[in-house]
């Protein structure tokens, strides 16, 4: 009898609380909208699955000694996984187009006003009663509006531990939910005319060029806004990695294997965040709600920025651009592209609007530092 | 740190980061300007590239497709004549 | 003078033990029977060559500080390495002969028994003196008859670490052995008419329903069983992965480059454990025997239960396909395929195998969850 | 423990464990044919599916392909004219 | 104000010291050199852009808690990383040449010549004042003469971790030098008729012979220096998962993914360690010098080596292929092949070049195990 | 130790170290040469190489090879007639 006693105290059955099925529940809705809808899979397949292991009672995934215990200690907290996952972004991301106009990289300045706002709107959020969000706390879910999830969960893991499963999950759905999200902004604020401007077609870049502006972006981050160093220096040794062309096979693995293996790990520990007390929280529901008002004032402010600078401009600027500016790459710039073509059939602004799309990684990278720096 | 000081650190994070974001693009920009020049300055060699008109570029699949056509042309003859 | 006497006491050669050298050897033999023999090459040739490196004198290789030093404490005292294989032996696992037959697992339970009875038997070898197997080395020794590698490692490194050198080398070795072990008892217990029985063709399995499996199967260990749900989580994670379709560079990722890094470190931490004092004594002999017992047993409840099964069954079942429930994946499939060949050439029991194959591996990961809740 | 309590102890744990793992692989069976009728039930959207009787369906080789044939072909006629 | 304040500390230009400023142009150069001239790019550039990003200030790269501080000590204390690139070599790397003129040995061992010239050479430095090599440093220092860059790392990691950086980067930038240091002295130490000399045709070796012969190595090592064990095992690990042709997908893991990542980690974690109060010095100086003699010395050694045996074999030996003898793979050997060309268009001396060649590899881990067992 | 002391330290260091550098690659010359013996007592059992002289050995790309080529011979007739 003492045997079937240990066993059925060894069931998870005797031992489950309420919360850990919820999270399961959230766990497997994460899977569905990785799965049946297509919701950033990479990441958010990842973290479901990892949310529902987090969440067995007895299975110890999270204690000293258990696999997603080591993970998170080894790769979240150190910060390692995110910069690791930068650096093969880096070496993916191509910046002819910002190269080629400059001028795009207000527009992925502009768009992490919805990362400050949000930031304000956080601490606002205390005023009602339920919410105390630490300056870091609001620091760390106002990165959201970076709309990139590395960033994202490097700052939650550096200013607030506890509110990262929360940040990452809105980050990632919030990518994902881009083509919903932005299109009615987009028009709203602009006309049928403006959305029909057409772009003057980008000059060639040379290869020059392109392998000295990683290091101009890591040399003005030295000097200016060191805080952001480690994002944006492996993003630009990626980046310089690829474009240099001499060391391919470092370049191709770092997008490539090493990449897949962090983000398999990095999905795991994210998910292992996940848990009931941590999660199933009012804070949660503000981070979620935040994130959906970051994500529209970045991409307001992106096409008012446009808007403004078209003013200025000797070329025309499409306005729908700024949209792009939020990075989210290279989501943001499809939907640019796609509502671009909506009112005029012939004008393809995707090559236009990869320019302010890879400035908003660099503008939420350059955003983050300010953050670590005053708030860290 | 009760609300209102929290909103007043609040506000000038936005205003000092807002300010910071702009600053660091577009020093960028200019740093991408400069860039340019020097690039125009000091161009990429030109290299030969390679004749792509030839019709079988690919040395890796020709002598296995020139092999195939041979047996093939060589079939196809056999049973039409 | 003295420069010389330190050289002379720096060589090896004043220093091996005779244990030591009896240990290179059988690392020799590994690499024979990993290279010429063609067993289990992927495991055998690091174990091997682990087992060489660990017993140079001098050399450190298991002092602390030293290579598989290292690799040991991160990778097999943390249970990651063998968690790791198994997502990506996951992502490599076809369950559809299963869900087009799921009577199939019955046979993939009764092999089982071949680990209980083992368990039995370690304890019963306690009466001859030398002998003295507490409950968890018997329980480690047993999980052999699992037929199942990343299996066994886990679960000896958490029950009696001090086994794990001898434990692994037995699983992988029988489970190389398994063409030469199972044929005569499959033979033996069945007529040539009961192996000439042809099975109904499988049915095409939706991807849907294979989607759904890895996540049932978790989602019953999680339910029942919380303490196998590491393994079968890593190996339904694997699974879920490749089956989704939607993480395609994830799931390569883990069955190739991933598994193929960690199969080395594994392979050199568990040769690490080859030590003479671990390694030279009566319980390595001892866990031998029983090795090969539990394999005979597992095949022999494998075949009974399928023959008991044919007999309640409207359909016919080969009963050859009990043999394929020890795991041992595809080389028992094989077995069953190439014996069934030898009653009738035209007989392919090959799919119909892979059924009973993969539930063999599922019935000794619950196996290993038991034994993990009521010893460890 | 004794030899007597360990083997008391070996057979409780063999009986508990089979009856665990077929309780399991049972209730895996139950839930296996609960799929496949939630399978049937719901079928996978039926994607048209490509073309496969059109000759050159990779696009990567065929412009290679193509050029070999034409090099090839027009060599063969020269030398057999 | 307070918060410009702050915001000015937090700039790195507050804090900026002259030493991290000419370290970041150290980095700019390395840059510059393996992208612009191609000296050994997939270690310069990593190292490179590890110098620049552990001189930032404020970014905290080295500090605990920072990417680099992970890395290296995670890597190179641990002594890992040189070792699990050692392995890749060894897969990579082809002894036919060798096992068919098995004499080439001799050539690779009298090119360690270079070694211990430079080991006593750096102690004569001391008479120098500001120069206080010990014995550890020195023989850190030697090992540059090895012309083998994880040899190089993995002994000074262990030896002399101060002089890490300028040892690293001293070996990497003589191994591209190669191509300049070595055709002077080789003709200066050889008459045109010499370097006309023609070798007999290698015959071919069985794949037995590839198979054992690492396990030969293996075994020598075992019992004679079992200091050089972990630079020979991992090495011998390597070549024989290749030569074995049964764990093909470890041996291309090994060659390919694994050596990739730890090459982009071991190269950050290098130039780690170039910080100014390091590598601005009057040691680095004189490393600088000692390796360039180091490497021509060896050169020396080895052709004069060449001649010596000539006289005494039956078969012509053309003494460039001496060179070769300092490893330096496959430059080195390129180098004969090209001395070689000049002085006789028709006289193709690559492969034989390739016996020496690796020979010297072997050669240089041996001198290294000799120098951490009597040193160390 | 002062500098003569290192220096004579140093010395030694490069006798022995040159020795045994020698002893070890001597030892393992004999090591091959053994090796070498032992392999021509013992040779690689003779494979049978895969007859390389038929013309399509690429299984892969052959259905396309040939679809490929059937069709431009067709094309290429009718274009000729
Ligand atoms: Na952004
Ligand atoms: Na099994
Ligand atoms: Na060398």
């Amino acid at each position: 009898m003492e045997g079937l006693q240990t066993l059925w105290e060894s069931t998870a059955l005797a031992h489950f609380e309420f919360g850990q099925i919820i999270m399961m529940a959230v766990g497997l809705l994460l899977l569905f909208l990785a799965i049946a809808k297509g919701f950033e899979p990479l990441l958010l397949l990842p973290i479901g699955f990892g949310a529902i292991l987090a969440n067995i009672p007895l299975a110890g995934f999270n204690d000293e000694g258990g696999l997603l215990y080591y993970i998170y200690h080894v790769g979240i907290e150190t910060g390692v996984f995110p910069l690791l996952i930068f650096m093969g972004v880096g070496a993916m991301t191509d910046f002819s187009a910002l190269i080629a106009n400059p001028k795009m990289l207000l527009l992925g300045a502009a768009a992490q006003f919805g990362i400050f706002a949000t930031l304000f709107g956080a601490i606002l959020l205390n005023l009602i009663p339920g919410f105390d969000f630490s300056l870091q706390d609001a620091s760390a879910i106002a990165i959201i509006g970076g709309a990139d999830g590395p960033t994202a969960i490097f700052l939650a893991s550096k200013l607030a531990p506890d509110l990262l499963g929360a940040i990452a999950v809105a980050a990632y759905s919030y990518m994902a939910l881009v083509p919903i999200i932005q299109p009615p902004i987009m028009k709203a604020l602009t006309t049928v005319d403006e959305r029909k401007i057409k772009m003057e077609q980008l000059r060639v870049v040379s290869k020059k060029e392109k392998m000295i502006f990683p290091l101009a972006v890591l040399f003005l981050s030295a000097m200016l806004l060191p805080a952001a160093a480690p994002l944006v220096g492996m993003f630009c040794l990626g980046n310089l990695m690829k474009e240099s062309g001499v060391v391919d096979r470092l370049s191709n693995t770092a997008q490539n294997e090493l990449i897949n293996i962090v983000t398999i790990f990095l999905g795991l520990a994210v998910g292992s965040k996940l848990s009931a007390e941590k999660f199933l929280t009012l804070e949660t529901l503000g981070i979620l709600g935040l994130g959906a008002i970051a994500f529209s004032i970045g991409t307001a402010a992106g096409v008012l920025m446009a808007k403004l600078m078209s003013k200025f401009s000797k070329q025309p600027i499409n306005p729908l651009l700024g949209a792009a500016g939020v990075s989210a790459v290279p989501m943001a710039a499809r939907v640019v592209n796609k509502v671009g073509l909506e009112a005029n059939p012939h004008n393809f602004l995707l090559m236009h609007a990869m320019g302010p799309n890879v400035a908003g990684v660099l503008g939420s990278a350059v955003a983050a530092g300010i953050l670590l720096a005053l708030v860290g | 740190m009760n609300v209102s000081e929290l909103l007043a650190e609040a506000g000038i994070l936005m205003l000092v980061g807002m300010v910071v974001v702009f600053l660091f693009l577009s020093m960028l920009i200019v740093a991408i300007k400069l860039l340019t020049k020097f690039a125009e300055a000091y161009p990429d060699p030109i290299k030969p590239k390679r004749n792509e008109i030839k019709p079988i570029s690919s040395s890796k699949t020709s002598p296995q497709v020139i092999a195939a056509i041979t047996a093939a042309v060589k079939q196809y003859k056999a049973r039409n004549k």
